[in-house]
């Protein structure tokens, strides 16, 4: 259990450390530092679970299951590595005189406060809590998003806080409509509890937590960019500095339909139908289709790439709401996945633009000639995304798709169309930007590329044989979210 | 025994070819009332040109000196598989109707070959619209091969020749559209008026003799011995396959004399038909020479239709 | 049942409900900045005496920090921090234009219907009162949304997400007696922190397009120019 | 033990390609290799092999041999194999502990396997000969070799384990592997346009199919328990829904193997590759999707319907038409090959049929005579047609160019390349004694044993398309008299074919040799891949043909001697003897035995120079007329005028352009329909935040009344 609370202790040290320390020439390494020790704790708590299976904390307050363990260590994981990356990217943006020493101590002491807010929303035992730590989460990378003061940023950034302030309200109206069916069988102080509420419910008010889920689906679809309320989104990702858009892309989506599946567990125990189910699906077959549109008429690169975040936000709640171990197991393989892939990216995508110092795409050209690594991780990455085997994206989309013929095989055309559709629009951008000759006097840079290796192994290594105790994990999760073990 | 008979039989037809297009062209000169040559001339040319040096054109490559050559054997091949005097001979089985169009196929592609070989205007000319014509023509005669194979049910030849002798005489409406498209065929094919002139000096007319312009001497020889065979190969086809009568089964010295008579017979009486429609008929223009051969692929097609439903309908 | 037979804590709180209503209406008709932070300071109070009145007669007394808390956020900061930056802007002269404004009313006036009907379930599980409160207080929650929908300045997004967020207390201090209190105060220090973010971003609007007026910031789309 | 030679086989083509990424690596693996030496101070042999091997100039050359020899060695075990397991008629299956947690990949090696497996290893053996003469031709900066090696042999690799696969999982992965890596290789030489714009429709393509072969399996998988193929084959589905499966099963791997008129990438992507790979992906890379299909339809699928086959044998029929036609228009070389791929996968294709509709008719015995022409065609296929890319990677190493007007008179300058060439050319236009000519009249005979069936409409259709194959035939001949009389007969049409020269690597002109043997071979022997084929059909159908009907050596009588033989060897023997004997006759007369070279005649006209010769565009327009409608002809000349009032002229210049008709018919319309609607689902994004702010409202309003009903 220490290492629980070790887990969050040390990013909050981060915040205050960085928020006091002011800016030094190592505090990038520093930072990595900090997430290393998380990671570290994460694994040693990862290694608890392994061991004694899931564990809830004395006072309840905490509850560490084999479906949200691996989202730990993930988070941990790309943490680290996008500090990794971020540390002389945020030097190198700093001597182009993007960036002062004030913001990026605001930078690296906020970073701290959004891997600290992630971590809270994982381990939380609390659905209260839960949404007050998501709400940290937007408040915390709301400055981050217009680090660098532009117009546009600003701009991203306003829209960015308001639309997820107003969502994430309604998702508290939707916990607060939790709370009050629950009030109504038991006792007030436990009553937030997702442990007891799972317990008992069966004995909640049906009708009242379907409209709770409506809430709260709205409210945290928000944040997963479920179309229409993705509109913050792409914004927020393409004016940001590139680090933040690969946590933002790879976490914060991530957690937030953590939070939508905890609370459609509940609903689907309570209503024994599959409303919740049905209305996730709707929407994650909008938002896969429209992004797999939007994809095709982007001129801003990191926006292409969090469109197809949404698109892929989009599979996973299709596959969520589907149900059935198949789809669950699917929807959790994807999860990991896409966060690695998408981070692995939006890593690279950094250092492209950096390179051609524009992130517009028409004036990004040849990078393979001018930086191979760069052109070719870009590639990969996207081959990776696109869902092309050996990669772990392609698994899950197959077996999303299985999923899909044996329970609603007239959806299986739609979800082919889309993922057609998706793969030209990526890469109709990404081919001339990194075949071709280059640009006159487009020279290489300083670039670390070993997170993005590190990602592309390990989502090939997922590709090609899933490691047992990461099944083990999956086949868990997968009986406790839809109820019985995949084939 | 046979084997020997079968050569004996390929030497013949290989001895009879010129024969054959010099009867032809002296039932020509006496329909049209010119003086006729007498009936040994093609052979009298051929020694002549034996006898002379070949001139070749110096940028000539091996394609276009051996090409003769392989002409010439592929047509002797074509001759041995076809029953002349007798059938089942052995040399038959070692290839079928289908080989048959591919010998043919063949002998073209290297003519057409020696016709690029030189590099003229008149040789390019003659090749591409002989592999034009010939791919128009393929069809339309497998076509009518075809009718009389699925009637025998073998696309061996003397095996489906004797089918038909055994069958008796069968007034096969099938059998008279293949006839008439394997004319056709053989008409286009052997560059014969309307589709070529054999005997045109207007360069920009001819096809089959654009593309030896430049042979000559023994070359020239071959290629015209060759060509005399395919004419008198086809004749064989149509004579042997739609009316059979009188060709030997047996290999006694008075049914295969009587089968050498038969098909003499036979082969006159075409050359006099082939004759008569080549003073009638106008040679025609290039392209519509598509009109005629889809013409005969039509027939062919209706043989194969009024077999189907008409014959064998169950 | 009516409501002469409910208890005197329930009247109060009914009524409260209706003067919460109220203030929402009247805020979503203002077009004027200065009236409008009035308004929805206003609404704090009724709140915190809300909250404080369940505490007393509910005798729970981590409301009564709830209602403190209120109190210092909702009423007295924020309203100041608002009404600081309109005079900076001097903006408090200028009344904003509200298109079709009877067509806004009547839709609120229509959307409060339609809270009653869709939170009417709850009527199985407990008094036509809770339904009430709840629907009184999802109505403000949407009325807040259909403000920030209808005004363009800034200032008034900002009222109107902080009334939502009077809303959502207000459901729950008269349905569920206020949250554990974690919650509560983390929700209170979120609102908080959200209150400080918006102070800096007026800032950093103005200084990028020089107004407040938010129809201004499309710089970001999707459409074909 | 044949097990472990087909893994060997991948291991091997893996390695090549790990191999070769240590292109760049050299001074690393130097110091590598001193420290190791270092430890045994006496290995001074050792040493010295090293340094030189590691000398700036002999290091790429070497690695590059070895990564070949690697790719070599992977091609003989996997022809090893494939003979193994061919001869030894067994079904050998094993598990990969990789995959999912609940299905490994799991593996089988048959006979159909194992041929496509003799098929690749011949390929593959070729290029790897021809290799590393070949891609000495690229710098290293411009053309990385690391590059083309890596995606070389993972795509060898990929073709390799699609044939193994035993599950759809499996398949799925084995088979994008392989789409993906020959992505990489026709997006090698990226630097011009055409080749990225070919690649991305590649790839997209591939996509497309990919994604149908998945639904189609997935199919099948929702009748039944499980992905492997043991579970799918017991899938008991309606027959519609197996016409679905069919349907998107056809879509697919046709896509693949590029019939008509979804065959559009494939003469986009097969010439811009480099030769050797374009011989790969058109010799073998379309006979792996031909295997998918057969594994599909006649495995997988088990009882096929009669119709089925009618779209099979007419959708080939129209490939091989429209392939022939686009080939014979086809300037580049390259692209001609292509589209002439599109015509022999049409023929296959329509023997497939014929074999579908014999085996839904209650006739295996001729069922399986149609899936050994078809399977005997894509094996001689891929022999000439890797013969005829190879010999066009020669000419475009020796002329620089592929274009086929501007080359011309090269038998005389190769003379080695050129008669290897018309082996190809022989057996490509199906001529006797050359085995194209078999798989052809195999194909043939198979279509005449129709009078067995009792459907009339069928009975009646199956000569056309007979007749149809006929005309294919013929037109191949005709078009590939032009390819090999305009490129090596004649004049030459420019200073680079003038100045061309033998190419003085042997290993090339050695691949070169291996293949026109084995096509020449095959053609007098074909008995022998026969007898092994019978095994493959055995297998499949469980019914092989009649024994009757010995093949023997010698002939070749597929149903029964009395419907028809032929026997390749006698055909050789008489030709020898004909010619021998007119040779000799003719030439026994001492002074006319020589020739007399003097200029040509050319009806006296003289003055003969190249440009008089006919061109690629003037042999074929006789076709252009004919076939008008088959092509978007865009002709024009124009002619520059001179002189008083401009009345002479000065020069006339042609300009024609031949265009294929599913590109604007099928594939335009696509792609403007999305674009058009991605610009409407655009609209939404106004970035106005009010509106956003509405969307959130109107959809909490929505849902709460469809919660509520």
């Amino acid at each position: 259990m220490i290492a629980a609370y070790l887990v969050l202790l040390i990013p909050f040290i981060g915040i205050v450390f960085f928020a006091f320390a002011g800016h030094k020439q190592d505090t990038g390494r520093l930072n990595v530092r900090f997430n290393a020790i998380t990671l570290a704790a994460t694994v040693w708590l990862a290694v608890n679970v392994l061991n004694n299976g899931t564990i809830l904390s004395s006072d309840k307050a905490f509850i560490i299951d084999s479906f949200n363990v691996y989202l730990i260590v993930l988070t941990a994981f790309i943490g680290l590595t996008t500090a990794i990356f971020s540390a002389p990217y945020m030097e190198h943006e700093k001597e182009l005189g993007k960036l002062t020493e004030r913001r990026l101590k605001l930078y690296y002491s906020m970073y701290q406060g959004f891997m600290l807010a992630m971590y809270l929303v994982l381990t939380t035992n609390n659905m209260g809590v839960m949404w007050v730590a998501m709400e940290g989460a937007t408040l915390a990378t709301v400055l981050l998003v217009s680090l660098y003061r532009t117009p546009e940023s600003i701009e991203a950034a306003w829209k960015y806080f308001i639309l997820c302030g107003v969502g994430i309200a309604q998702a508290l109206f939707g916990t607060i409509l939790l709370y009050y069916a629950a009030v109504q069988i038991g006792d007030g102080d436990n009553a937030l509890l997702w442990s007891v509420l799972f317990e008992n419910a069966r004995k909640l008010n049906p009708e009242i937590l379907q409209i709770a889920f409506v809430f709260m689906l709205i409210g945290y679809g928000t944040k997963i960019g479920l179309v229409p309320l993705h509109n913050w989104l792409p914004d927020a990702h393409s004016e940001g500095p590139t680090p933040m858009s690969a946590v933002l892309s790879g976490l914060l989506l991530n957690d937030a339909l953590y939070a939508v599946v905890r609370s459609k567990m509940l609903v689907d125990g309570a209503t024994q139908g599959n409303t919740a189910g049905l209305l996730m699906m709707g929407f994650g077959m909008l938002s896969f289709l429209v992004a797999a549109l939007f994809l095709h008429r982007q001129k801003d690169i990191k926006r292409l790439f969090s469109y197809s975040s949404i698109e892929h936000m989009g599979i996973m709640t299709f596959a969520f709401g589907m149900g059935g171990p198949l789809a669950t197991f699917a929807a959790l393989l994807h999860m990991t996945v896409h966060s690695l892939t998408k981070s692995a990216i939006f890593v690279s995508v950094g250092h492209a633009a950096q390179l051609a110092g524009t992130q517009n795409m028409e004036r990004i050209r040849g990078l393979i000639k001018t930086q191979p690594q760069i052109g070719w991780g870009l590639l990969i990455g996207t081959v990776a995304i696109a869902g092309f085997p050996p990669f772990g994206v392609f698994t899950s989309e197959f077996l999303v798709l299985l999923a899909t013929m044996h329970s609603y095989p007239w959806l299986a055309p739609l979800l082919l169309l889309g993922i057609g559709i998706a793969f030209a629009g990526l890469f109709r951008h990404i081919q001339p930007m990194v075949y071709g000759e280059q640009p006159e006097g487009q020279l290489p840079i300083k670039a670390n590329l070993w997170p993005v290796m590190i990602h592309l192994a390990l989502v090939l290594w997922l590709g090609l044989a899933i490691p047992d105790f990461l099944a083990n994990w999956f086949s868990q999760a997968t009986l406790l979210i839809s109820g019985s073990m995949p084939l | 025994m046979n084997w020997l008979l079968a050569v004996i039989q390929t030497m013949l037809f290989v001895a009879l070819a010129p024969l054959l297009s010099g009867w032809l062209k002296w039932c020509k000169c006496h329909l049209q009332n010119r003086k006729a040559p007498s009936l040994l001339q093609p052979y009298r040319n051929l020694l002549k040109l034996t006898r002379k040096q070949p001139v070749v054109a110096e940028h000539a490559s091996w394609i276009f000196t051996k090409s003769p050559y392989i002409v010439f054997s592929a047509m002797v091949l074509a001759a041995s598989v076809v029953p002349l005097i007798a059938v089942d001979l052995p040399s038959a089985a070692s290839a079928d109707v289908i080989v048959l169009v591919g010998f043919f196929a063949f002998a073209r592609f290297f003519l057409a070959l020696a016709g690029l070989d030189i590099g003229t205007a008149f040789g390019g000319m003659g090749s591409s619209r002989e592999m034009t014509i010939s791919s128009l023509a393929e069809p339309a005669m497998l076509m009518a091969v075809f009718t009389l194979t699925m009637t025998a049910s073998t696309t061996n030849l003397s095996l489906a020749i004797e089918h038909v002798l055994h069958e008796g005489l069968v007034l096969r409406p099938s059998f008279v559209f293949a006839m008439f498209a394997l004319i056709l065929v053989a008409i286009a094919e052997t560059g014969r008026i309307p589709v070529d002139n054999p005997a045109t000096h207007l360069e920009l007319t001819m096809i089959h003799e654009a593309m030896i312009l430049e042979y000559s001497g023994r070359h020239l020889a071959l290629i015209e011995w060759a060509s005399q065979l395919k004419l008198m190969l086809y004749g064989v086809l149509i004579a042997n396959i739609f009316l059979p009568w009188g060709i030997a089964q047996g290999f006694s010295a008075q049914a295969l004399s009587y089968g050498l008579l038969t098909i003499i017979g036979k082969l006159g009486v075409l050359a006099i038909l082939l004759a008569i429609s080549e003073t009638l008929v106008a040679k025609m223009r290039l392209f519509r020479v598509q009109e005629y051969l889809s013409f005969a692929y039509l027939l062919g097609l209706l043989g194969m239709l009024s077999h189907i439903i008409l014959e064998a309908s169950r | 049942m009516n409501i002469e037979q409910q208890d005197f804590y329930t009247q109060a709180i009914l009524s409260m409900a209706a003067l919460v209503g109220l203030t929402s209406f009247l805020m979503l008709g203002q077009g004027r900045l200065l009236r409008l932070i009035f308004v929805f300071a206003l609404q704090g109070l009724l709140l915190t005496m809300t909250t404080a009145l369940a505490a007393y007669s509910l005798d729970s007394p981590h409301l009564f920090i709830s209602a403190l808390l209120t109190l210092v956020l909702k009423v007295i900061f924020i309203p100041w921090m608002l009404r600081r930056q309109v005079l900076l802007m001097n903006m408090h002269r200028d009344i904003e234009a509200l298109k079709n404004n009877t067509a806004v009313m009547l839709g609120g006036a229509s959307l409060m219907v339609f809270s009653y009907y869709v939170l009417h379930p709850i009527v199985q599980t407990s008094s036509a009162i809770m339904l009430n409160a709840l629907a009184v207080s999802l109505s403000v929650v949407l009325l807040g949304m259909l403000l920030m929908i209808s005004h363009r300045q800034a200032v008034a997004h900002v009222v109107g997400f902080m009334s939502i967020e009077n809303g959502l207390f207000f459901a729950a201090i008269v349905a569920t007696k206020g949250m554990p209190m974690v919650v509560e105060l983390g929700v209170a220090f979120d609102v908080l922190v959200a209150a400080v973010l918006f102070g800096i971003f007026f800032f950093h609007i103005r200084t990028s397009i020089d107004s407040l007026d938010v129809d201004r910031m499309n710089r970001l789309n999707e459409v074909d120019q | 033990m044949v097990l472990i030679l087909a893994y060997a086989a991948v291991l091997f083509s893996f390695a090549s390609g790990i191999l070769a990424l240590l292109t760049n690596q050299r001074p690393r693996l130097e110091t590598l290799g001193q420290k190791y030496l270092a430890r045994f101070p006496k290995h001074q042999r050792c040493r010295n092999m090293l340094n030189d091997g590691f000398q700036e100039s002999r290091y790429p050359i070497l690695l590059r041999q070895s990564t070949f020899v690697l790719l070599g060695l992977s091609g003989l075990l996997a022809l090893s194999a494939g003979l193994g397991v061919l001869i030894g008629q067994q079904v050998l299956t094993d598990q990969i502990p990789l995959g999912l947690p609940w299905l490994p990949w799991h593996v089988r090696f048959d006979g159909l396997s194992g041929f496509f497996f003799l098929i690749i290893g011949i390929a593959v053996i070729a290029i790897s000969l021809y290799g590393p003469g070949y891609v000495q031709a690229y710098q290293e900066e411009k053309h990385p070799f690391a590059v083309l090696g890596l995606f070389t042999g993972l795509f060898v690799a990929g073709m390799l384990l699609v044939l193994l696969a035993d599950d759809a999982f499996f398949f799925m992965i084995a088979w994008e592997l392989m789409s993906v890596a020959s992505y990489f290789l026709v997006a090698f030489q990226h630097e011009n346009s055409a080749n990225r714009r070919a690649a991305f429709l590649y790839l997209l393509m591939a996509e497309v199919g990919a994604l149908a072969i998945i639904l189609s399996f997935g199919v099948l998988a929702s009748f039944s328990d499980g992905l492997t193929f043991d579970a799918l084959r017991h899938a008991n589905l309606s027959s519609t829904w197996a016409s679905i499966a069919f349907v998107l099963a056809l879509l697919g791997f046709g896509m693949k193997a590029g019939i008509v008129p979804i065959h559009v990438w494939l003469p986009e992507a097969h010439p811009v590759a480099p030769s050797h790979i374009s011989a790969l992906m058109s010799g073998v890379m379309l006979k792996v999707a031909v295997y998918g299909l057969i594994r599909f339809c006649f495995d997988l699928l088990g009882d096929v319907h009669w119709q089925w086959g009618v779209v099979l044998l007419g959708l080939g029929t129209l490939s091989a038409l429209g392939g022939i036609l686009y080939a014979m228009m086809q300037p580049n070389l390259k692209r001609l090959l292509a589209y002439s791929s599109v015509e022999n996968i049409g023929i296959i294709f329509m023997v497939l049929g014929l074999a579908m509709i014999f085996m839904a008719n209650g006739f295996p015995q001729l069922a399986a005579l149609g899936l050994l022409a078809a399977l005997f065609h894509a094996f001689n296929h891929a022999l000439f047609k890797n013969l005829l890319f190879l010999g066009a990677g020669i000419l475009q190493h020796q002329t620089h160019s592929l274009d086929i007007d501007s080359m011309g008179g090269l038998i005389k300058r190769m003379p080695q390349t050129s008669f290897l060439f018309l082996i190809g050319c022989m057996s490509i236009s199906s001529l006797p004694l050359f085995n194209g000519f078999v798989s052809e009249w195999l194909a043939f005979q198979t279509a005449l044993q129709v009078n067995v069936l009792d459907n009339g409409v069928l009975r009646s259709l199956i000569p056309v398309a007979a007749a149809a194959l006929a005309l294919t035939a013929a037109l191949a001949a005709a078009c590939f008299v032009k390819v090999f009389g305009l490129i090596f007969l004649g004049l030459p049409r420019s200073r680079n074919s003038e100045k061309a020269q033998e190419v003085e690597d042997k290993g090339m002109l050695l691949a070169l040799k291996l293949l026109a043997g084995l096509c020449f071979f095959f053609g007098i022997f074909p008995s022998l891949i026969i007898n092994l084929l019978n095994n493959v059909a055995k297998q499949l159908l469980g019914l092989s043909l009649p024994n009757d009907t010995a093949l023997s050596w010698m002939w070749l009588a597929p149903v029964s001697a009395q419907k028809a033989s032929y026997s390749p060897l006698l055909v050789l023997i008489s030709v020898l003897i004909a010619t021998g004997i007119s040779f000799w006759f003719l030439r026994r007369n001492p002074e006319t035995k020589t020739m007399r070279r003097s200029e040509a005649w050319d009806c006296g006209f003289g003055g003969l120079n190249a440009r008089m010769q006919y061109s690629s565009s003037a042999f074929t327009m006789p076709f252009r007329r004919i076939f008008a409608k088959v092509w978007l002809i865009d002709e024009q000349i124009t002619k520059d005028m001179q002189g008083a009032q401009d009345l002479d002229v000065a020069a006339i210049h042609y300009h024609l352009q031949v265009q294929d008709h599913s590109w604007p018919r099928l594939y335009q319309p696509i792609a403007n329909a999305i674009n058009q609607l991605a610009r409407q689902v655009g609209r939404i994004q106004t970035g106005n935040i009010r509106v956003y702010l509405g969307y959130s409202f109107v959809t909490l309003i929505l849902l709460l009344w469809v919660v509520s009903l």
